[in-house]
């Protein structure tokens, strides 16, 4: 029942292998990429600012809770702070879990409450 | 004289031009009191401090708790990561 | 809006990269893994008889039925027949969608009708 | 005499112990008639085709739908995929 936080400067890269935790029968994995397109305009990318000791601590906070919750196996979080071109991944999270229903809520859980919040904005380029 | 220095991120540091704002005062705060002090001081900012909220020490904090000049205080505006 | 199917001979490899469909905002990854444990008892694997043309048929219904009712980008399936071993892959769903809820709600869907309307089945070996 | 050929999977073949059943009829049946038809030939198979359902053509059919003797026929019971 473990619980990753990282933040990284820059887009994420491809996601590294990561074996399945022993029992899970089920891997779920978000990419959110940055759109080309904000209320209309074109822009090159996405500067994203993070108050960042606080962010770590809110997305582990956020995923222990949903970890517990929801009896998962695993959560890996990854945020990007500074600057994201188009195309690329500005936050990745990947959980395991024995079966996939409660996966996919805490899935959808964590996103509503990293909007919420975890101290990191973004401003588009 | 004491002081309280608020952090600021986002756009409400973009409004006021600075990373941080400063609250001088006779005594320690509760949050709800030194929000209402950082409007006072900065009146721009009252929307900003409306719909967000003060971190103590890296944390949200409820609105009659008491807070220590020395802490490192932040004001977090509506977020916009993922 | 392009819907995939694949059925494939055994376990499934890592997923190749895949570049995310243009004006996506959320791609998610399901990976269906095969469990050491079925009703209590340990086993080697699991082995998947498919009635091969028709659960291509219905793999690709359900696809393209989600895909059109949540405004979709880009479905992927892949679902093994044969032997699976323990922690090997048996099942990926890739889905991108302009933002992660639709997309998230697709494969909740996907994977409820998947265990209803797709003729394949499992033996515990 | 017509005969329809309809094609096992999984626990409904193991338990029979062959990948298909046929059955011998004088006139088309409906599918709900055919599902009769097979219960009635292979009464082991009755709990299966309660809860199973014929695919024509590897496709779902109403239960109401007249099927070909010469059509692709399945049975399929509950499957288990994922």
């Amino acid at each position: 029942m473990s619980v990753q936080v990282r933040l990284t400067d820059g887009p994420l890269s491809e996601m590294v292998d990561m074996p399945t935790t022993h029992g899970s029968g089920a891997r779920i994995v978000f990419d959110g990429i940055v759109r080309p397109m904000e209320d209309g305009a074109t822009i090159e990318g996405l500067d994203y600012e993070a108050y960042r000791p606080m962010a770590e601590q809110q997305l582990a906070i956020i995923g222990n809770d949903l970890v517990e919750k929801h009896g998962l196996l695993m959560m890996d979080i990854e945020h990007s702070y500074g600057f994201v071109p188009n195309f690329a991944c500005s936050f990745r999270l990947v959980i395991d879990s024995k079966h996939r229903k409660e996966g996919l809520k805490a899935m959808d859980e964590f996103i509503d409450r990293l909007k919420v919040d975890v101290p990191i904005w973004k401003r588009a380029q | 004289m004491l002081q309280y220095t608020i952090l600021l991120f986002g756009p409400a540091s973009a409004l006021i031009g600075a990373d941080r704002v400063v609250v001088q005062c006779s005594r320690s705060y509760t949050c709800d009191e030194l929000k209402a002090q950082i409007v006072k001081a900065n009146p721009s900012l009252e929307t900003h401090l409306q719909v967000g909220r003060l971190a103590v020490n890296q944390g949200f904090v409820a609105g009659d708790a008491s807070i220590e000049p020395d802490a490192e205080i932040a004001l977090i505006t509506m977020v916009s990561g993922g």
